[in-house]
């Protein structure tokens, strides 16, 4: 309670640099964000000040001077409603194309990003980088470079959360999500959950290490595993006994996995879908609802086999399957 | 209350808050309507995740369908269509004024085919589905392509279903009330607005099911190879 | 109708037969089918209700005061804030201005004996009593800690608290508000006095229509969410489980679809008793009184198309975003048509400054913030950053709290000497008002901070740098507990020491002025012929209608 | 006895006999009808036809068993909401359920145009 009173006494006596006003602003995505909130704010204080001000100055100019004092009729004015309706339509719309283009163009990763996979569990942050390094509660990346977070639960809805560089996304079990950023300068940043995830949710925090890109590479080389995981995805393809069937070529029971990665592919549903993430996970753990014409509905589910972090290394190969052995097919 | 006795000689049911009988019956009749619409939203939430989930695994809950067997949902579409003629015919019967036998035996026809209906859908098919272990969280033991998906549909086979029976059962208990009311004379050809919105109530049940037949039996077709 | 009443001034010894002195003892409440008694029994029970959820969210605040918590595990805080928005919204905003002052003034207002169905309107004050039960069970035998969301996969398989309890409140309360909706549709369509046009309806009884029109398209479908939800958790099968191809999302979808009007069922009749009090204590006729009419009608509508704002960062579709975003624009323009045209009615009135008024100014003043900081979640790119953090809290309760509870009460103070025939202490109350805005704006203002600065919501524990924001915030929320508390001692003495009212002590036009207070409970002796609109000021000192 | 629509008390119109036994059975023939479709191959028409004929069979359920034909025009704007409702609840949640996969097509502004394009 003494830390209370502390408080209250600091936060009235204190000056007001003590409250902070502003979260960091660390990543391309948040200066477009903060101008956003600033005109944002603008157009609140002055409308709020506007009213204020005429209620105030009509509160003042017209109290009731004598108990039996009576009012003027009312005259209603079309031009004044139109007035009123019309210009907050019209601020609305522009307030709408400006925050939508922004929206889209922050929501679409540029080609050349680095990828890291992001797992959240109950109540932690498991962080896998392609190079091999995991890490729990923590995020290394190097500065000046677009990441993109590909991000899945393994039990609730989590929310990968980065104040500073104004990015959110949830973390959906059974699904991916991904954000990119661009960091722009290095430090140490918040890292939050801000969906809610139960009893611990709020210990559920982390930090994001933004590194220069030398830093970074001695960082990833300095960690223990050393294994990429595409290797760890190839040892759990062979362990599961993926490739008795899921041979190159056309003659196994199952279709090549060569060179599928990115490749739009005919589904036995009759639709035609972009092999992604998503679309690999799906065939690992609910195989028959993605099968491939031509082939039979025969393989297993894998769910409660396999775990994300595992998902996720088998789709690391795939993945790296797409060059080598499509190259060494032809 | 002394300005009711300015409205001499009310029939039975006026309720002290209207001006006019016909003001009573257009609002209960409002009223009626106004429930129907919200049960159109209560089944829509059901309906519309349904909608959602067919979308997504079009070919599962083609499995799932096949699991039912279509001769019970037609005859059972039958039996409520039948019910509702009767519903329609009790009710005007007492519109007409017809002696109050006649409505009465309508209105047992209506809760005998509804018992039917609930006959057939229990004994013939949920028990069937039980033993067959098509039941999901409760009996499950089918192991098909496609079962995860499959085990979705039933969900929503059960629980639409359930909801169905479900507001069967009251109908047959409201006919129950107004076959006890119709035996003691509480209505005339003045006065039978309670006959008149419960049957809206039973119509509408009669079409949720009109919905539900096609959407859970005959997704994509019966025919051979579907 | 004029020649109904004698004298309004005088101030009888004693308030004559009226619907509380007609018969006494529990009994001829409890079975009791008068709109006016039925709105008495809501409102106790709201009041307790409100207690309960308010002593939820002063535990919460003082927890607050130290980052890493300075009274409860986590575990506790999260049951904390989940009673707290549950019991609030479902059991304690939802009703609040329909079940209470609805019930009681919209007979009295359009001229009727009662609602169309007095007995359902019982019934369904049993319904939600009952549905409080349970809430109150599932709180006091050891609380639920989804948030007041219920968000599967966490609510149906993880979380090991009383949720199918609250869920089971919840829906039971949810046929409570489908019932109170259809009541009042069919009362303002079929129950209306001779004269009594809809364009002379007052602007109450339009926001009432507006609301009504929400229970009934939108609570059965967080009906049959929940009784989803509950069947998931009880049976252990999927429907929004992702393992067997179930979207949590569309849970989120169906939940949001009844849960983003329901905003409009906390505020829409705010709007209406603002219009009421606007017009009493200027005496002038509301400015744009169809436009008014009609954004209520607007905004009740435009409503249901606007849910998906709250998914924006969810995995939900960029382009369904895209589409929510720019309707969720669409409806700040009826609310701000309504802000306007308030302000226009003040224009050359004759304004006084009585408790009700105070609040009614606090209410515009606060609604317009609250609405105005809505515009950042309807853009995309600010709610990115924004969702899920302090800025969602202080937004969404200067809407519900600044706004709705604030109408709600001014309007108790407005009509409470025609509920009680007394009057109370309008010092007490200008007093309370006054504490009210202030502890508002010191607990809330913060937050939209906080959330800038990036602290998310439902944190029991929170970094260092955010504390002294918090503080501000909770020593707001001590004096807004006091501002609350305070109203209910000098209500409920005024009950019985408070001085008679007389039929219209504000001045005030509208039928429910015409009738002495407390009302008889016929209301009125003879059913009034309506000849003139609502508002018609200037009166001349009697009101005749 | 006569109509009673010339009642004070404001009964309503008397549906025939004969009208009710034919819209029952057209309701039994069209039920045999969307039975019977299911077993020929029609492709995605099938789901097609199975809504049609149960939306007509529905009709004619409200317009002569609950006698809507006869009725007000609130009775009508009451049904007609619950199903609008209905219809804004299916279609946006399908905005998103079926958009989710969709390539973010362009940047800025012009974003816009295949969005009003592909949901329009």
């Amino acid at each position: 309670m003494t830390g209370f009173i502390q408080c209250v006494l600091s936060s009235v006596t204190a000056p007001a640099a003590m409250i902070p006003l502003q979260p960091p602003a660390a990543s391309t995505i948040a200066g477009g964000v903060d101008k956003l909130y600033y005109v944002l704010t603008g157009i609140t204080a002055f409308f709020a000040v506007l009213i204020f001000s005429i209620i105030f100055y009509f509160m003042v100019k017209y109290r009731r001077r004598s108990d039996d004092e009576q009012a003027p009729p009312t005259h209603t004015s079309l031009a004044l409603e139109l007035t009123w309706t019309i210009i907050p339509s019209m601020i609305c719309a522009v307030l709408f194309v400006w925050a939508s283009a922004l929206y889209v163009r922050n929501a679409r990763p540029p080609a050349a990003s680095n990828e890291i996979f992001v797992i959240g569990k109950q109540w932690m942050w498991h962080v896998q980088h392609p190079e091999g390094p995991r890490e729990i509660d923590e995020l290394h990346v190097p500065v000046g470079v677009p990441v993109k977070l590909t991000m899945t639960s393994q039990d609730v809805i989590h929310d990968f959360y980065i104040p500073a560089f104004r990015v959110k996304k949830d973390v959906l079990p059974g699904r991916y999500t991904s954000i990119w950023f661009e960091a722009t300068e290095t430090g140490t940043f918040h890292l939050f959950c801000a969906q809610y995830c139960g009893t611990n949710h709020s210990q559920m925090i982390g930090w994001v290490y933004v590194m220069t890109p030398t830093d970074y590479a001695e960082w990833l080389a300095g960690g223990e595993q050393t294994v990429s995981m595409a290797q760890q995805g190839e040892r759990l393809f062979s362990q599961f006994g993926c490739g008795t069937c899921h041979v190159s070529g056309n003659n196994g029971r199952g279709p090549s996995l060569a060179g599928i990665y990115g490749k739009p592919e005919k589904l036995a549903s009759g639709q035609t879908q972009v092999v992604d993430e998503g679309l690999i996970r799906q065939a690992i753990v609910n195989p028959n609802s993605v099968r491939v014409p031509g082939y039979e509905a025969i393989m297993p589910t894998y769910q409660g086999q396999i775990d994300e972090e595992q998902v996720l290394q088998l789709i690391a190969y795939v993945k790296s399957l797409g060059s080598e052995e499509r190259t060494n097919g032809q | 209350m002394s300005e009711l006795a300015a409205h001499s000689a009310h029939p039975p049911g006026f309720a002290h808050q209207f001006e006019t009988v016909a003001q009573q019956r257009e609002a209960g009749k409002l009223g009626m309507w106004v429930f129907l619409v919200t049960e159109i939203l209560f089944f829509g939430g059901m309906f519309t995740a349904y909608t959602v989930y067919r979308s997504l695994h079009l070919q599962a809950f083609i499995t799932g369908s096949h699991l039912l067997e279509v001769k019970f949902g037609a005859t059972n579409t039958a039996v409520l269509i039948v019910s509702s003629l009767t519903m329609a015919m009790a009710i005007r019967s007492a519109q007409t004024g017809k002696r109050k036998g006649q409505t009465i035996w309508w209105l047992i026809l209506t809760m005998l085919l509804g018992a039917t209906f609930l006959f057939l859908k229990f004994r013939f098919e949920w028990y069937h589905d039980y033993v067959d272990g098509i039941v999901p969280g409760v009996s499950w033991s089918y192991h098909g392509p496609y079962a995860p998906g499959a085990e979705l549909f039933m969900c929503f086979y059960f629980f639409m279903t359930g909801l169905h029976a479900l507001h069967m059962i009251v109908g047959i208990g409201i006919l129950t009330v107004l076959t006890v009311m119709t035996a003691r004379n509480k209505f005339s050809p003045q006065y039978y607005a309670p006959l008149e919105i419960s049957g809206l109530y039973w119509h509408f049940v009669d079409i949720v099911w009109i919905f539900l037949f096609p959407l859970l039996y005959l997704i994509g077709g019966r025919y051979p190879g579907s | 109708m004029s020649t109904a009443i004698a004298d309004l001034h005088e101030t009888p010894a004693d308030l004559g037969v009226n619907y509380l002195n007609a018969n006494y003892g529990i009994r001829s409440w409890l079975l009791t089918k008068d709109h006016k008694r039925i709105g008495l029994l809501y409102l106790a029970t709201i009041t307790l209700m409100f207690f309960v959820g308010g002593t939820a969210a002063v535990l919460m605040r003082l927890h607050l005061i130290e980052p890493q918590g300075a009274l409860f595990e986590p575990e506790t805080y999260n049951k904390l804030f989940s009673t707290h928005g549950i019991i609030m919204v479902f059991f304690f905003l939802v009703p609040s201005i329909p079940a209470t002052l609805g019930n009681f003034l919209i007979p009295l207002m359009i001229g009727a004996r009662d609602v169309a169905f007095p007995k359902l309107n019982l019934m369904s004050w049993y319904i939600f009593i009952t549905g409080c039960g349970f809430a109150l069970y599932a709180t006091l035998s050891g609380g639920v800690d989804t948030g007041w969301t219920f968000y599967p996969p966490y609510s149906s398989s993880f979380s090991h608290t009383h949720v199918v309890a609250v869920a089971l409140g919840v829906f039971i309360a949810g046929f409570s508000s489908i019932l109170t909706g259809l009541n009042f549709i069919v009362t303002i369509h079929k129950m209306r006095a001779p004269g009594m046009t809809w364009f002379r309806l007052p602007l109450f009884i339009w926001a009432l229509y507006a609301t009504s029109l929400i229970f009934v398209l939108g609570t059965p479908v967080i009906a049959i969410t929940l009784f989803l939800l509950g069947l998931e958790r009880i049976l252990h099968v999927g429907i929004f489980d992702p393992a067997v191809g179930g979207d949590p999302l569309l849970f989120q979808h169906l939940f949001w679809f009844y849960s983003h009007p329901a905003v409009y069922i906390m505020i829409l009749p705010g709007m209406g008793v603002i219009s009421e009090l606007i017009t009493a204590f200027s005496r002038k006729k509301i400015f744009g009184y169809t436009f008014v009419a009609f954004s209520s009608l607007a905004i009740a509508i435009i409503s249901f198309v606007v849910w998906g704002h709250h998914m924006f960062v969810t995995g939900q579709s960029i382009y369904a975003g895209l589409v929510f975003s720019v309707l969720s624009f669409l409806v700040a323009i009826p609310s701000a048509i309504k802000v306007f045209n308030w302000t226009a009615t003040l224009y050359k009135g004759s304004i006084s400054y009585e408790a009700p008024m105070l609040y009614a100014l606090g209410f515009i003043g606060l609604f317009t913030i609250g609405g105005l900081t809505g515009l950042f979640l309807a853009s995309l790119a600010t709610d990115v950053h924004l969702n899920g953090t302090y800025f969602i809290v202080a937004h969404f309760h200067y809407i519900m709290v600044g706004g709705a509870v604030m109408a709600y009460m001014g309007g108790i103070h407005f009509w409470w000497p025609k509920i009680t025939g007394r009057l109370y202490p309008d010092y007490w109350a200008r007093v309370a008002a006054a504490l009210i805005f202030i502890g508002f704006n010191l607990t809330f203002f913060p937050q939209f901070v906080l959330g800038y600065l990036g602290m998310p919501r439902r944190y029991a524990v929170y970094p260092a740098e955010f504390q002294v924001l918090n503080v501000m915030s909770s020593a707001g929320a001590s004096i807004l507990g006091i501002g609350y508390v305070i109203p209910l001692i000098y209500l409920t003495w005024s009950m019985r020491y408070g001085r008679a009212a007389g039929p219209n002590p504000w001045r005030a036009k509208g039928l429910e002025w015409t009738i002495p207070s407390p009302p008889p409970t016929e209301n009125f002796e003879e059913i009034p012929i309506v000849t003139e609109e609502a508002y018609n000021y200037p009166t001349s000192g009697v009101a005749s209608v | 006895m006569s109509e009673a629509s010339g009642h004070s008390s404001g009964s309503e119109h008397v549906v025939p006999v004969s009208t009710y036994v034919g819209v029952f059975l057209a309701l039994i023939g069209l039920t045999a009808l969307t039975t019977g479709v299911a077993y020929i191959d029609l492709g995605r028409w099938n789901t097609v036809a199975a809504l049609a004929i149960a939306v007509i069979k529905m009709l004619l359920v409200v317009l002569f068993f609950m006698h809507v034909k006869y009725s007000t025009g609130l009775t009508r704007i009451a049904i007609l909401a619950g199903f609008f409702w209905l219809l804004i609840m299916i279609t946006l949640t399908l905005s998103d359920e079926l958009t989710r996969g969709w390539e973010i097509v362009s940047h800025g502004w012009s974003v816009m145009i295949p969005v009003v394009l592909r949901l329009l």
